[in-house]
């Protein structure tokens, strides 16, 4: 029994950092109906970010998260400004394929610039630190990493459902031209959705290094799994992330652990479908 | 003047399948197994971009699954000669079928889905059979299935030596794919399947069956789709699950068909055109190099394709002709007037 | 026997009835006229015949044969064939492959076919703008081009819904001529429809719907004078300017 | 129009470029091309480009004077009286098919001589068959899957010792533990990457480990580049092997590892295949959770003493890459070598008799462990060895076999919580 509450923990403590990486991906897609392909790049960087600042400087990733959210949500911005702003004309999948064209770019780019090598924060706050509840051990480095997450994605949600700019964003959701005849100015919610999206990747990246390898190729399957936690949860619906986020992690660590470790993603994958086909447009779909 | 813009059409047609007959005979490119071998990517990608075309460009349903279809088509060849040493035909025959199959199956059910949400049914479709095959004992799982040697010539669809009945092999294909959508966008089922993709209600309500359309769209394409994949196999030797089945494989699908234009008959074969030189003589220039410059140059394109012209190169040269027909209009208009 | 015979026909949709125990019968040849109020369950009861919707209960009967749970395409094939509220164009496609669409439910063969769709769009007059894009055209000539498609499946009842909202006058009067003409070979009219003007002139019977329940079934002059009528749906307005027409006519 | 005209100017830019590149014929005539074709991108990239670095500077040694390198070739300039070699680099990303298009392109176009490659199995399998086909030498260094050399090619050449002889050794470690320091082992647990070269070593460790009368209890294959490998240690743990067997590439390998201290287990002992564990960074990344981990190693710079010739040579690697000598990349620099000796001895670039040459020879290899090569039909190098290292404060410490090791083994791992 213990085993299992152990295996179950480490699957939510997984399934909060998923949480957070769709939780961005939800909010882009929620308000634009763009699904961006960089995402787990985006992770990626945040990453080096976070790395570069705690090997050259030796700042804790408990800090440097800071940065590399800002770096994020400028890269988001960005991201918006050059590409995605042109692609909002064409069909839905022009924007998709632009972004994997960017994905591409971002891998190879930090292929180029940072070499091939992985790397790895020693030494930082919470290096090896673990506390113990009954006999389930949790690690400390993922346990601050879930609760800043789980922290980041209230505080998104907060601000989209109680705040004048949070209304502004459901309104160009809900309806672009509508909210542009409330003078809202949807371009500029655009904008900023963008950069929250790369925001709240951009704390997760910062904060994995405490306890995951940066390379360039890190954030594949992280980006995989949120476009899943997405659609799972339902067009842009934040707790249906969060709730997809978390089944997904625990569905992975039990299925990993009581069936094989390598149909974990089988099984992850197997069970969006399953869910898609009872309710097409995921769990707090609309 | 539809009759004479398919006549046009014709025409031009004719005259591409007797240039690609004639390719091999340029000295420069019979000379270059290089060359030969882009030629051949080119033909290939173009016809694997047009079979998805079919449900994905025409259909409008964006399918990220095709991979599968091109992995099983794959396995099919490769299980015939590896596993049974027999030539690879009845392999590919049982592979396409099995293919089609496969396809109505799975996506019978992710047809209820839309947009978004049928394209990440799609991605994890892919994922869920690449990491089956990659444990799945009798193909061999993560092992792969490596060719022996075995006689060359037709009946092995096996060359060694030579690139040329390669050549010729992805030519047939080429032509055969691109005859079959070719005279399905001028008929009936190639109407109806326009018609479900701009609205399915609306179609529905016109008599069109949009499910059975669906589903015989991706059945037929999966079936082409898998013998692309044998194509594939029998020219490299060699199959694995990361090799035909995972997503890169079907981003390939995608990008090559929305980068010419998707719904379109020629956009496949201009994506491939660009895409595939651009591919692989990057490489050669900078991939030796080591740090990913070529694969930067390569998102790079796309991105500013996407960009500049989100409908891809059709787009771009019917958004050119209709600007000279506008301006042969302003121009000839004075002379009415006066 | 009737073309079309609704019976008793619900709607549910949870604790909304939209349609209580609706029945009527829509003769061959004739134009009938389905009004009523905003959200008095037109479109809903379109739905539940077309087969969009699954009724609660009831049954539709077509052309003699039980319909009631067919999918759409398969009433589109028997010959009841439907336009949108809203309209639905193809619109990546030109007027030209709107039209042909339709024509290829009874036609396979391509030559043939597009001569049935160049009749049609002559018959609705799109004829200068059949090689525009569908998505490029102006509200009146899409509502026209909907009917055009519908047309060229050759149906045997035409069911519009609200194909006169939106039109300018001189628009309407086209349609209205339109649909007379089309009576004329022999084609049936179901016709959901806002505009008085258009459609109490043309309509053989009307059927006014109201909050979900049938309120009346009659010749358009017999149903402008019964008194729920009235009340639930015209107004003051024109109660005051039909019975003004009445009080007229006894003098 | 604009971007019609810019479209096809970097198109023809491109094609024009490409054909000058191509047309371009090198002036000097006394060259041999070789060709390296490693995955400089993708997910083996950094086994890659350490490889195309290693062969790089086998290269420099044997082409210019190096007097300081006490390895053959290293004093005289160049091959044959004066014949350079000049290296052609390719990308094969880690995929089989590129491997296949590059070693023909390589072979075709380029007009290599040879090709040295391809560090993945997987890649090396087609490639090597293109060369065969040809009839030209294919000299491959690290690639491990022993599949490759049992094809009974003719012209195909492999220096490292695979995974077979690497699985049989480690049960000859195990049983040597067994019988001197009384330590029980009896079942096995294996954990690798599930790719081609993942499976094979699982496959041969598996065959080893039944022959030599070990249970293997358990068998965690996992997805390359995961996010978590929660439950893959939890697996292991779960069925608490004494021995695990471990098969996985740098990220992976330091994922497990801090996996395994999160969830505070270990085996009492762990047996790696050549891959992440001896990668020169590894120490610098996991620092003193990298310790007492065992695994076998044909090259670590702690070897100096055995194989003196090295340090000059990676010297000049060193310059080109920053980390020493792996037993990956050094297979690839022997590789080179040996070629570049058999063309010498054989005194020509006939295909046939430059096999001959090799077949017929025992190689001098300083930078080989045991500095001999030997081939044997099929390819393989017998002569091929590796040592059984425990990393001890951050070095590899030879630990077996006896006869050349310097220190003793730590066993068990000392556990988490007592470090």
């Amino acid at each position: 029994m213990t085993m299992f509450f152990q295996v179950a923990i480490d699957g939510l403590l997984t399934g909060m950092v998923y949480a957070l990486v769709a939780s961005g991906l939800s909010l882009i897609w929620g308000v634009m109906d763009v699904l961006n392909f960089a995402h787990g790049e985006f992770l990626m960087l945040g990453m080096y970010v976070s790395y570069w600042l705690g090997f050259l400087i030796n700042f804790d990733p408990l800090i440097s998260w800071i940065a590399s959210g800002v770096f994020c949500f400028l890269l988001g911005i960005l991201t918006y400004k050059l590409i995605i702003h042109h692609c909002l004309l064409g069909p839905p999948l022009s924007a998709l394929l632009a972004t994997f064209g960017l994905s591409m770019i971002l891998k190879n780019f930090a292929l180029n610039r940072f070499s091939p090598n992985y790397r790895l924060l020693t030494g930082t706050l919470l290096d090896g630190k673990r506390t113990l509840i009954g006999n389930i051990v949790l690690p400390m480095p993922q346990l601050i990493t879930s609760i800043f997450a789980l922290v980041v994605v209230f505080i998104i949600y907060y601000v989209i459902k109680r705040t004048r700019l949070g209304w502004a964003i459901q309104a160009t959701a809900m309806d672009k031209e509508a909210a542009e005849l409330m003078g809202i100015n949807t371009e500029r919610i655009f904008l900023l959705v963008f950069g929250l999206g790369g925001l709240c990747v951009g704390v997760a990246g910062g904060l994995l290094p405490s306890y995951l390898a940066v390379h360039p190729e890190v954030g594949g399957l992280f980006g995989l799994i949120a476009f899943v936690c997405v659609a799972m949860g339902g067009f842009g619906s934040i707790p249906g992330a969060l709730l997809a986020a978390l089944l997904i992690g625990l569905v992975e660590a039990l299925g990993g652990f009581y069936i094989a470790p390598v149909f974990k993603y089988v099984v992850v994958f197997g069970l969006y479908l399953l869910v898609v086909m009872l309710k097409p447009k995921g769990l707090f779909g609309w | 003047m539809i009759k004479e813009n398919t006549k046009k059409q014709d025409l031009l047609w004719y005259v591409l399948i007797v240039v690609l007959l004639l390719v091999p005979f340029i000295p420069q490119v019979a000379a270059n197994s290089f060359t030969q071998h882009v030629f051949i990517l080119i033909l290939l990608y173009a016809s694997m971009s047009q079979a998805w075309n079919i449900i994905g460009g025409y259909c409008g349903q964006v399918s990220f699954g095709h991979s599968v279809f091109f992995g099983i088509g794959a396995y099919g060849a490769g299980m015939a000669v590896v596993k049974f040493g027999i030539t690879p035909w009845p392999g590919i025959i049982i592979g396409s079928l099995l293919a089609m199959v496969v396809a109505v199956l799975i996506s019978y059910p992710c047809f209820k889905l839309k947009g978004h949400y049928f394209a990440i049914a799609t991605f994890a479709i892919v994922e869920i059979f690449n990491r089956l095959f990659m444990v799945w004992y009798w193909v061999n799982g993560a092992l792969g299935l490596d060719y022996p040697m075995v006689k060359t010539g037709w009946t092995n669809f096996v060359w060694y030596r030579t690139k040329i009945p390669y050549y010729y092999g992805a030519l047939i294909l080429f032509t055969t794919i691109f005859s079959i959508v070719r005279f399905i966008e001028r008929n009936r089922f190639g109407y109806y399947l326009r018609a479900v993709r701009e609205d399915q209600e609306t179609a529905e309500a016109t008599g069109i069956n949009s499910t059975f359309i669906k589903l015989s769209a991706m059945a037929l394409s999966a079936f082409l789709a898998s013998f692309c994949g044998a194509f594939f196999v029998q020219y490299n030797f060699r199959v694995d699950p990361p090799m035909v089945m995972s997503l890169q494989v079907s981003m390939v699908f995608v990008l090559v068909t929305i980068l010419g234009g998707a719904g379109t008959l020629f956009g496949p074969l201009l994506g491939a055109l660009i895409l595939i030189p651009l591919q692989e003589y990057t490489r050669v220039l900078w991939g030796g190099l080591g740090r990913g410059t070529d694969l930067m140059l390569f998102g790079f394109l796309i991105v500013l394709i996407m960009v500049r012209q989100p409908k891809g190169i059709m787009g771009l040269i019917n958004e050119y002709l209709n600007y000279r027909k506008t301006r042969k209009i302003i121009s000839a208009q004075p002379e009415i007037n006066s | 026997m009737p073309l079309l015979e609704v019976c008793e026909i619900s709607k549910k949709f949870g604790s909304l009835v939209a349609n209580s125990k609706i029945s009527f019968k829509v003769e061959e040849g004739n134009i009938v006229g389905l009004i009523g109020p905003n959200g008095a369950g037109k479109t809903t009861l379109f739905n539940c015949i077309t087969g969009i919707y699954k009724p609660s209960e009831g049954k539709v009967f077509f052309d003699g044969s039980d319909i009631t749970n067919l999918p759409p395409y398969k009433v589109a094939r028997l010959g009841a064939v439907r336009t949108f509220q809203i309209v639905h164009s193809l619109k990546e496609m030109s007027v030209f492959d709107n039209v042909l669409i339709g024509a290829y439910l009874r036609e396979r063969n391509t030559e043939k076919a597009r001569e049935m769709a160049n009749q049609c769009i002559d018959i609705c007059y799109l004829t200068k703008i059949k090689n525009t894009r569908a998505g490029d055209l102006a509200i009146g000539h899409k509502k026209r081009l909907e009917l055009a498609r519908a047309l060229a499946t050759s149906p045997k009842l035409l069911m519009l819904d609200e194909c006169m909202a939106g039109l300018t006058s001189t628009e309407v009067n086209e349609s209205v001529s339109l649909i007379k003409s089309l009576k004329k070979k022999g084609i049936t009219f179901l016709i959901v429809e806002h505009i008085m003007e258009a459609i109490m002139p043309i309509a053989d019977k009307v059927v006014v719907l109201n909050g979900g329940l049938k309120i009346a079934e009659d010749h358009p002059e017999v149903v402008v004078h019964q008194e729920s009528v009235i009340e639930a749906y015209l107004g003051q307005k024109y109660s005051k300017k039909f019975q003004l027409a009445a009080k007229g006519r006894n003098i | 129009m604009n971007f019609i005209k810019k479209i096809s100017i970097i198109i023809l830019t491109t094609l024009l470029v490409f054909t000058l590149v191509n047309g371009a014929a090198f002036a000097q005539e006394k060259i041999i091309k070789i060709g390296t074709l490693f995955p400089l991108t993708g997910s083996c990239a950094l086994a890659g480009s350490r490889c195309k670095a290693a062969v790089e500077t086998a290269v420099e040694v044997i082409n210019n004077s190096h007097p300081e390198c006490d390895v053959p070739l290293a004093a005289q300039e160049g091959l044959l009286g004066g014949y350079k070699i000049v290296l052609v680099h390719a990308d094969h990303q880690g995929k089989p098919d590129i491997a296949k298009a590059e070693a023909e392109r390589l072979f075709d176009q380029e007009g290599v001589y040879t090709i040295v490659g391809c560090y993945n199995s997987a890649c090396t399998n087609p490639a090597s068959m293109v060369a065969e086909r040809q009839e030209k030498i294919f000299m491959c260094g690290c690639s491990s899957s022993a599949a490759l050399t049992e094809r009974g090619l003719q012209y195909f050449f492999r220096m490292a010792p695979t995974d077979k002889t690497e699985s049989i050794e480690f049960c000859d470690v195990i049983e040597w533990m067994n019988g001197t320091k009384g330590a029980n082992l009896k079942t096995i647990g294996i954990i690798y990457e599930n790719t081609e070269f993942g499976k094979h070593a699982a496959d041969e460790g598996k065959l080893a480990a039944a022959e030599a009368g070990f249970e293997v209890v358990v068998d965690v294959p996992f997805s390359p580049g995961a996010t978590n490998m929660n439950s893959e240690v939890q697996t292991l743990k779960a069925k608490n092997p004494d021995v695990v067997f471990g098969a996985c590439l740098g990220g992976d390998y330091t994922l497990w590892v801090r996996t395994m201290k999160q969830m505070d287990w270990l085996p009492k002992m762990c047996l790696n295949y050549c891959t992440g564990y001896q990668d020169p960074v590894i120490t610098e990344q996991l620092g003193d959770d990298a310790n007492y981990f065992m695994g076998g190693t044909g090259y670590a710079p702690e070897f100096a003493e055995l194989m003196p010739a090295v340090a000059a040579v990676e010297k000049i690697y060193q310059e080109k890459i920053g980390v020493p000598f792996d037993s990956d990349s050094i297979q690839e620099a022997v590789a080179t070598f040996i070629l570049a000796q058999a063309i010498e001895k054989a005194g020509t670039l006939n295909y046939d008799t430059v096999r001959d040459t090799l077949y017929a020879n025992e190689w001098n290899s300083p930078l080989s462990m045991g500095g001999k090569v030997a081939f044997v039909s099929g390819g393989q190098n017998a002569k091929a060895m590796s040592m059984i290292t425990q990393l001890q404060g951050g070095e590899y410490k030879r630990v077996f076999p006896t006869e050349l090791s310097t220190d003793e083994v730590i066993f068990p791992m000392i556990p988490w919580s007592k470090r």
